[in-house]
């Protein structure tokens, strides 16, 4: 993945392409309270192994998207649309 | 030892001559010749100093792997330290020098530390040098310093072109030697697109000194046929002289191709060297097998070399490497080479083999079974060696000593991606980790010991690759190969005991210092080559490794598998700046983003200033202007009295579209947006998550569904993507949508008292004040119809003033009708420093103060941010103790309390009378310019409590400057404070 | 053995054959007063205060892997205290300090150099920020010197200041900043340390932390349980992995950090030096190897390597701030795993778990930090109560809002 | 007013470099480019895109998902551009980027050789067929290439970002 991401709108693309943000966490409710709040900011699991990413294709089609991967190998699992995700978890 | 020219043979063109210098003496080879074949053909065998000793050293390899024969070639730009003899390609002109010695190589100063060796034993430096402390960066520090190195760089900017490349195959093959070749063949033949590459300037490998024949052809014979078939398939791509160095992520590739290297400057056009990246389906690696050294007493004098090496300068370039050469091997290796150098009419007087009982299908007047070399002599180039065999020790004249130590396959991009490579006992080396995706070795890089299985895993590797991919093909079928001579049985000899033996040459490393550093705690594999510097020289332990695990293995009383390996990293061999940076140099490291206004302000005398990529318009110098103050403050004066035109283009813009779009915006900024009206602009402020200030900008509502944002110039990029990140994967339910128009508006600043009446002359409608209030925006048209622009009141300066947006191509002729048209009034055109004078003037923040560390109560827009929304990005933290902490430093504009003196941004604040030290800091400030309108120089600062200590007295600190300067916090609003000005 | 000159001289007339070994290779004791989880610079400048300042010996560091394998092991071996806020400032002046009497203190020349750290400004923007960094410097007494560009000139002729696409307008020097010879620190620690008594066992893993009644009492390892009245973890890399094993999240990302050494040369340039157009900075090892870097890869990996893109990027700004840098080759890269945290700044605190102390977040300023970390931590695992100058490095200062942000980033750790 | 002419100022002033048997780089004229971003869940057929061009090939180019460019070399006025920009309604938003992207032509031979010096995308025919698209990047510049013919390509820029990328390709067009 540190080389090559293969959007799923665009094919495989070079990192240059792209801005990573960091984990793919689900930001709370506006009630959540003030645990959940500063976990979703402060916190991070920060997993060896199994890992999702927000990456953004900047210099290609503006999509953010979820880079599924394993931080120990840089293997890919996949890489979704991340509205899509959104969508999913919310349903 | 006595090096010459045979008088046939080999792949050099005899019938040109090249002439070339060495330390300034004039010498002369033939094309095909490396600097090293050809400095031995010139009976050059002394060619380098080693690092820490300056023991002479001669060539040992005859390839990548070279550790002693590192020459300095070309001068001033072009100068090249530490290049490998072996890899340079001979050609006319071609200046070498010799390095790390003084005066010269033969008399070497540098040298006395050989005898001195007793007490610079591996890691000798971390046990002195202590005493007095002072001394270390006076006295020992820089005489290491001068003493260490090997080459020296040029200080002369490089005059050549390099270039980047992107390139994509089915299978790239590494290495052209006999797999490589077989491989491509096959794959090339079932139509996949193949890229081969080879380091070397003429592919085949091995198979351009092997002595054995395929099918009845000599093996270079062969591989020219292949080569030949290669060539007229459209889908193959040979490319020669370059190096794959690399295996990175997601099968990429790293390359650097020589183009020039060869050449004593490039061909119009052509790039010094090319990088390239490589996108391969799959690939196979036929890098081949380095041949150890064998370590024993006294194997780094010139004229000990590489078996295989010594059989190449034979038969590949025609040269002899002594008229008495020796032999010394653990396995078959050794009878092979004797016979191969005697078929190329060289004399050999001995072979040595360290196994018993492997009787030698050769005739050689000296075979010694079971011996080995215990010692040689020589001044400056060997003369004799020394065998210690069951019988005892003999002496005898040699003055060239072949050594074959066994083989260790190449597979370091194998191990790139973290892979560790594993012990063979079978092999006595280290093969390739096993599973690696989309990569697969063949040939002797997997252990193969004979040309016949080189080619056949070659073809059969790439029939797999090539079924895998879904192309149809067979692996290609050779005929016999005759005269194959494998390695048979390897001794695992690890070293000959007895006299100093080295195990790395270039860094000096003998077994001693290794049996040193594990008595001394230091029998990691990682440790151990950290203390004794083993591996680390140039060729990264090429030669080496393997050497030094099985002698730590030794002393540990392991098994080498045990001791295991250091990281295989990038790079393969080491790669220039040059290749890694391409075209991006000088000018042209980064792009430039030129403003529509930019002709503009070439036409009335801009200086300009970098800001990020942007070259924006600083200040506009008139006739008489000696000092850029002068400029700025007669623009500031003229603004403020009259009326000037600035480029605002810069600023980043983005026009927002959908139902949604005001729900959106709503939530994006701290303060309200959603019932923004039609036709009106908004001062936003940007929170990110954490609560500090992100960004700021106004945001005008267009229509219904559309808004028009302006993003500040340093964020305009982050800002972009920070609003996609939101709509996409925080509420992709809204219906929002996003376009950066930076690019496409010609945006300008008309600001000053007359403005209004300057614009009226362009601008088909009414401009009066009920008309265009205050905060309006909307689309307008411009001289009679002709075109139609964008217009805002707006003011950053705190004067009556307005930016209209126009289609970027019409920017220039728009402000040459503005300049026209304002001419009468006084108009000046202003630029970056004037707007950023006046908007100090007038308290507005920039990312000066937006720094990320400060949030809206900090600036005093506490009031914007919304108690009702129930959500907007950056609410949830605001109320943490820390943001809403008394003592915070807070906006506070600076005045000195003496108009005659001045201070700088960067100043600290302290308060009267307090010592300076870092307890009593208060602050800083984070802007400043001198104000014609106040007259002096004022500044905003961030200090504890600064809004409720108006008029306090305050020492404005600048150690750096050497700047104290009594002043006095105020109002950040130095102008107009009530705002009728902007009102009018 | 009390290494010198003398002690040089005498060996070498013995063949080196008497030296002793550096450190022992202990089997671990059943209990100890206190376990150090990681042998890195940071842990084992621990293990070495706790014994020399704080007479605590009867102390374990455990090691994974082999002594100093951790980032003390691959890094670009900077020192410098040219920090901007109060919460970090004189922390890093403690660890310069501490830098200029190590060799003595430790008996072992770990190569302290001083030759200047020199940050490189190419506009006013730039300017503006050195000044209030060097004046922060200055008010604590730390050496700082703004220069213009005219000076930086002098000092460094060859770098570009006619033809850069962003020229170079000056520089903020720290004279006293310089280079160390980084595996030295860690054996000149351990070998301090196992002199005091301290057990340093490589090749140690630890699978577990043991807890009876919410009290951290001892830690799973590969070679067994190892009680312990107090566990102080210096893991920096893999601080998520060591906390996950009592149930903390911490506020870290791990993100890979390359550099780079180029092939041996003749002395190329004095001080390190950084760019400030791009993500460059450089510095000539006593080797002759030119040692650089630049910027995180930008993604969270364990992997200790990272990716060519990268690589370009820190070449492209090396060779606009030197042209001739073209011709000189890189012999090798590689990869440290860094504790990036959300501000940029480290962590030293207790936790909220009894007897369990934590050292982490060094992001990519771990190296010059060795000696202060060291000291801080022993000093807070001793006597309960942080320094004085590692008072702002609490875990509760996110929760709290008082965050040591130097870049003003925000909490998004690949941007500091 | 006195007079004005309303004169647009050129991003790319300059002849065409290199001659079209080997690879020859040209700026387009500047006409229009209308930046098309439907609405979210709305599709948008083709016949309705290709009702905002000008007939001609390649008019029509994906950018995004939900996003097109609408190009062409006829200068558009305010009104042409409204009456476009209504036609879709709500389905999708319109915005005029007519001055921000400029159009510049590489075609010939050579021209895959010269965009791989720069662009990591596979150009190769079966990979990337005549009206492919791909948003990526020339080195360090964002650009938009379209394949218009077997040889032929058109990349799309940031008007600030032009004469860089022009700069970039004229370097490397060096060889060919």
């Amino acid at each position: 993945m540190a080389s090559l991401i293969r959007c799923p709108h665009c094919g495989a693309r070079p990192k240059e392409e792209f801005t990573i943000r960091g984990a793919a966490v689900t930001r709370p409710q506006p009630d959540a309270g003030e645990d959940a709040w500063y976990a979703y900011v402060y916190l991070r699991d920060n997993p060896m192994g199994p890992f999702d990413e927000y990456w953004h294709h900047t210099s290609g089609c503006r999509r953010w998207l979820v880079v599924s991967r394993d931080t120990r190998t840089h293997e890919t699992y996949g890489v979704r649309d991340a509205a899509a995700v959104a969508g999913e978890s919310r349903s | 030892m006595t090096a010459y020219r045979l008088g046939q043979g080999g792949r050099i063109d005899r019938s040109r001559t090249l002439g070339f210098t060495f330390d300034g003496t004039a010498l002369s080879g033939h094309p095909g010749d490396t600097l090293a074949s050809a400095l031995l053909a010139n009976n050059r065998l002394l060619v380098g100093r080693s690092f820490k000793y300056h023991r002479p050293r001669g060539v040992v390899a005859a390839g990548a792997a070279e550790p002693n024969a590192l020459v300095t070639v070309g001068s001033a730009g072009r100068r090249e330290p530490n290049s490998r003899a072996t890899m340079v390609e001979l050609h006319d002109g071609l200046r070498a020098e010799s390095q790390n010695r003084w005066p010269s190589l033969n008399w070497d100063v540098g040298a006395l530390n050989g005898f001195l060796s007793p007490f610079l034993s591996a890691g000798f430096y971390y046990k002195t040098f202590m005493w007095p402390a002072s001394f270390w960066e006076k006295l020992y520090e820089p005489f290491i310093r001068r003493a260490a190195g090997l080459g020296r760089a040029s200080y002369h900017a490089d005059p050549d072109r390099y270039e980047k490349v992107w390139a994509h195959c089915d299978l790239l093959v590494v290495g052209a030697g006999p797999t490589g070749l077989a491989a491509a063949l096959t794959a090339g033949r079932a139509g996949a697109e193949v890229i081969l590459a080879d380091e070397a300037s003429e592919p085949g490998g091995s198979l351009l000194f092997d002595s054995a024949s395929v099918d009845g052809q000599p093996a270079g014979q062969f591989a020219t046929q292949i080569l030949a078939e290669l060539a007229t398939l459209p889908n193959v791509r040979l490319m020669t002289r370059t190096t794959v160095f690399g295996w990175f992520d997601d099968m990429v590739f790293g390359a650097a191709e020589r183009v020039s290297r060869h050449v004593s400057q490039p061909l119009p056009g052509q790039p010094q060297e090319r990088l390239w990246r490589i996108v391969a389906k799959r690939a196979i690696l036929a890098t081949g097998a380095e041949q150890r050294p064998l370590v024993f007493p006294g194997n780094d004098r010139p004229g000990v070399m590489l078996a295989d090496a010594a059989v190449s300068y034979a038969r590949r370039f025609g040269v002899g490497v002594g008229r008495k050469v020796a032999v010394f091997a653990n396995s078959d290796a050794g009878a092979r080479t004797a016979a191969s150098l005697q078929a190329a009419g060289i004399n050999v007087v001995a072979l040595v083999d360290a196994r018993v009982g492997h009787p030698a299908a050769v005739t050689v007047p000296r075979i010694f079974s079971g011996g080995v070399v215990s010692g040689t002599s020589g001044s400056r180039a060997l003369g004799a060696i020394t065998v210690r065999h069951a019988g005892g020790e003999d002496r005898f004249e040699a003055d060239a000593l072949a050594m074959a130590g066994g083989y260790s396959p190449r597979i370091h991009l194998a191990c790139h991606r973290g892979g560790k490579p594993r012990w063979s006992d079978a092999h006595q080396a280290f093969l390739a980790p096993e599973g690696l995706a989309g990569l697969t070795l063949a040939g002797s890089a997997a252990g193969a010991r004979t040309l016949g299985e080189c080619l056949s895993q070659g073809a059969a590797e790439a029939a797999a690759v090539v079924a895998d991919l879904g192309h149809t093909g067979t692996a290609a079928q050779f005929g016999a190969v005759d005269g194959d001579v494998p390695e048979g049985s390897v001794r695992a000899l690890w070293h000959v005991p007895g006299g100093k033996a080295f195990v790395d040459f270039q860094n000096d490393v003998t077994v001693k210092d290794l049996g040193l550093a594990v008595r001394e705690g230091f029998s990691d594999v990682e440790l151990a080559k950290r203390y004794t510097t083993t591996g680390m020289a140039t060729d990264q332990g090429k030669l080496s490794n393997v050497n030094a695990i099985g002698i730590l293995a030794e002393a540990r009383g392991v098994s080498p598998a045990e001791v295991g390996t250091t990281t295989f990293r990038p790079f393969y061999t080491p790669v220039s700046f040059g290749a890694l940076t391409g075209s991006s140099t000088g000018h042209h490291f980064q792009p430039v983003r030129r403003s529509p206004l930019h002709g503009w302000a070439e036409k009335h005398n801009a200086v300009f200033v970098e800001t990020g990529l942007w070259v924006r318009s600083s200040w506009f110098p008139r006739q008489g202007e000696t000092h850029w103050r002068q400029s700025v403050d007669r623009e500031v004066k003229t603004v403020r009295e009259a009326a000037g035109l600035c480029d605002v283009s810069t600023l980043g813009k983005i026009e927002i579209f959908g139902a949604d779009a005001a729900e959106f915006l709503n939530r994006v900024y701290c303060n309200a947006f959603a019932k923004l009206p039609v036709g009106k602009a908004r001062y936003g402020l940007m929170l990110r998550e954490d609560g500090m200030i992100y960004d700021d900008g106004t945001t005008s509502r267009l229509d219904e569904n559309h808004f028009f944002m302006t993003t500040t110039t340093a964020l305009a990029a982050g800002v972009m993507n920070h609003l996609e990140f939101c709509a996409q994967t925080l509420w992709p339910d809204l219906d929002v949508r996003m376009a950066s128009s930076t690019d496409q508006w010609a945006q300008m600043a008309i600001a000053g008292p007359l403005s209004r009446a300057i614009l009226q002359v362009i601008v088909d409608e009414d401009l009066s004040d009920e008309n265009v209030p205050f905060l309006a925006a909307k689309t307008v048209s411009l001289f009679g119809g002709q075109l139609e622009g964008r217009l805002y009141r707006i003011s950053f300066s705190g004067e009556l003033a307005y930016e209209l947006g126009v289609p970027a191509g019409f920017g220039e002729a728009v402000a040459d009708a503005l300049m026209e048209a304002g001419e009468p009034h006084g108009i000046c055109a202003y630029g970056a420093e004037a707007l950023g004078v006046l908007r100090i003037e007038k308290g507005h923040v920039t990312h000066a103060e937006i720094n990320g560390t400060v949030t809206a109560e900090d600036l005093g827009f506490g009031r914007m941010v919304s108690q009702k929304k129930v959500d907007f990005i950056g609410k949830h933290m605001l109320e943490r103790e820390g943001l809403v902490d008394a003592e915070r430093p807070r906006l506070v504009g600076v005045k000195p309390l003496n108009p005659e003196q001045s201070f700088r941004t960067g100043a600290h604040i302290l308060a009267k009378g307090a010592e300076a030290t870092l307890e009593n800091d208060q602050g800083y400030v984070t802007s400043s310019a001198f104000s014609p309108h106040v007259g002096s120089t004022i500044g905003l600062a961030l200090v504890t409590r600064g809004p409720d200590r108006h008029g306090e007295e305050v020492v404005i600190w600048n150690a750096l400057a050497g700047e104290t300067v009594p002043g006095v916090l105020c109002d950040p609003n130095f102008v107009d404070p009530s705002n009728e000005k902007l009102h009018a | 053995m009390r290494y010198s000159a003398l002690s040089v001289f005498l060996n070498g007339l013995r063949g080196n054959s008497n030296w002793a070994a550096a450190w022992r290779q202990p089997e671990p004791k059943p209990h100890y007063d206190v376990v150090i989880v990681g042998g890195g610079g940071h842990g084992l400048a621990t293990a070495y205060y706790l014994a020399k300042q704080h007479g605590i010996r009867n102390v374990a560091v455990l090691e994974k892997s082999w002594l100093g394998a951790g980032n003390i092991g691959r890094n670009t071996t900077i020192i410098r205290s040219n920090y901007l806020l109060p919460g970090n400032n004189p922390f890093y002046e403690l660890s310069m300090k501490l830098w200029e009497g190590l060799e003595q203190d430790f008996n072992y020349n770990a190569m302290v150099s001083q030759r200047g750290v020199l940050n490189l400004y190419h506009t006013d923007a730039q300017r503006d920020a050195y000044t209030r960094r060097g004046n922060a410097m200055r008010l604590h007494g730390v050496d700082a010197e703004l220069l213009d560009r005219e000076a930086v000139r002098e000092r460094l002729p060859f770098f570009d200041y006619d033809n850069a696409r962003f020229p170079i307008k000056g520089g903020l020097l720290q004279p006293r900043g310089g280079s160390v010879r980084h595996d030295a620190v860690a054996w000149g620690y351990a070998r301090g340390a196992d002199e005091r008594g301290v057990d340093i066992i490589q090749h140690c893993e630890v699978t577990g932390i043991r807890r009876e009644n919410g009290r951290v009492v001892g830690v799973e390892t590969t070679k067994g349980f190892i009680g312990t009245n107090k566990l102080a973890l210096a893991t920096a890399g893999h601080s998520s992995q060591t906390a996950r094993m009592v149930d903390m999240t911490l506020p870290l990302e791990s993100h890979v950090l390359q550099a780079f050494v180029s092939e041996g040369l003749k002395p190329f340039i004095d001080s390190v030096v950084t760019y400030g157009a791009g993500h460059f900075y450089v510095s000539q090892s006593n080797k002759g190897g030119l040692v650089f870097g630049g910027d995180i890869d930008g993604y969270n990996s364990y992997a200790q390597r990272g990716n060519l893109a990268t690589v370009e990027h820190v070449a492209e700004a090396g060779v606009a701030m030197i042209p001739s840098l073209s011709r000189v080759r890189v012999l090798r890269s590689w990869g440290g795993v860094m504790d990036m945290s959300m501000d940029g700044s480290p962590i030293i605190d207790r936790t909220h778990i009894d007897n369990l102390y934590l050292n982490a977040g060094w992001c990519y300023g771990g190296f010059k930090a060795t000696p202060a970390s060291g000291f801080c931590f022993a000093h807070l695992i001793a006597t309960g109560e942080p320094h004085a100058t590692a008072r702002a490095f609490r875990l509760d200062r996110f929760r709290r809002g008082y965050v040591i942000d130097e870049k003003g980033q925000g909490p998004q750790p690949n941007l500091h | 007013m006195p007079e004005f002419a309303l004169v647009s100022r050129p991003a790319l002033p300059h002849s065409p470099v290199g001659d079209a048997s080997r690879v020859r780089i040209e700026a387009l004229p500047e006409g229009h480019v209308l930046h098309v971003l439907a609405a979210g869940g709305r599709d948008i057929t083709p016949e309705q895109l290709a009702s905002l061009g000008d007939g001609t090939a390649h008019a029509v180019r994906r950018y995004a998902p939900g996003q097109w460019f609408v190009v062409g070399n006829e200068a558009l006025g305010s009104k042409e551009y409204r009456e476009k920009a209504a036609r879709l309604g709500a389905d999708a938003a319109v915005s005029d980027q007519s001055h921000g992207r400029v159009r510049v032509a590489v075609s010939g031979s050579g021209a895959r050789s010269l965009l791989a010096k720069g662009c990591a995308v596979d150009f190769s025919p079966s990979v990337f067929a005549v009206g492919a698209t791909a948003a990526t990047l020339y080195n360090h510049i964002g650009i938009h290439v379209t394949r218009t013919a077997e040889d032929g390509f058109e990349l799309l820029v940031l008007r600030s970002f032009a004469q860089s990328l022009w700069e970039d390709l004229s370097v490397n067009h060096g060889e060919h």
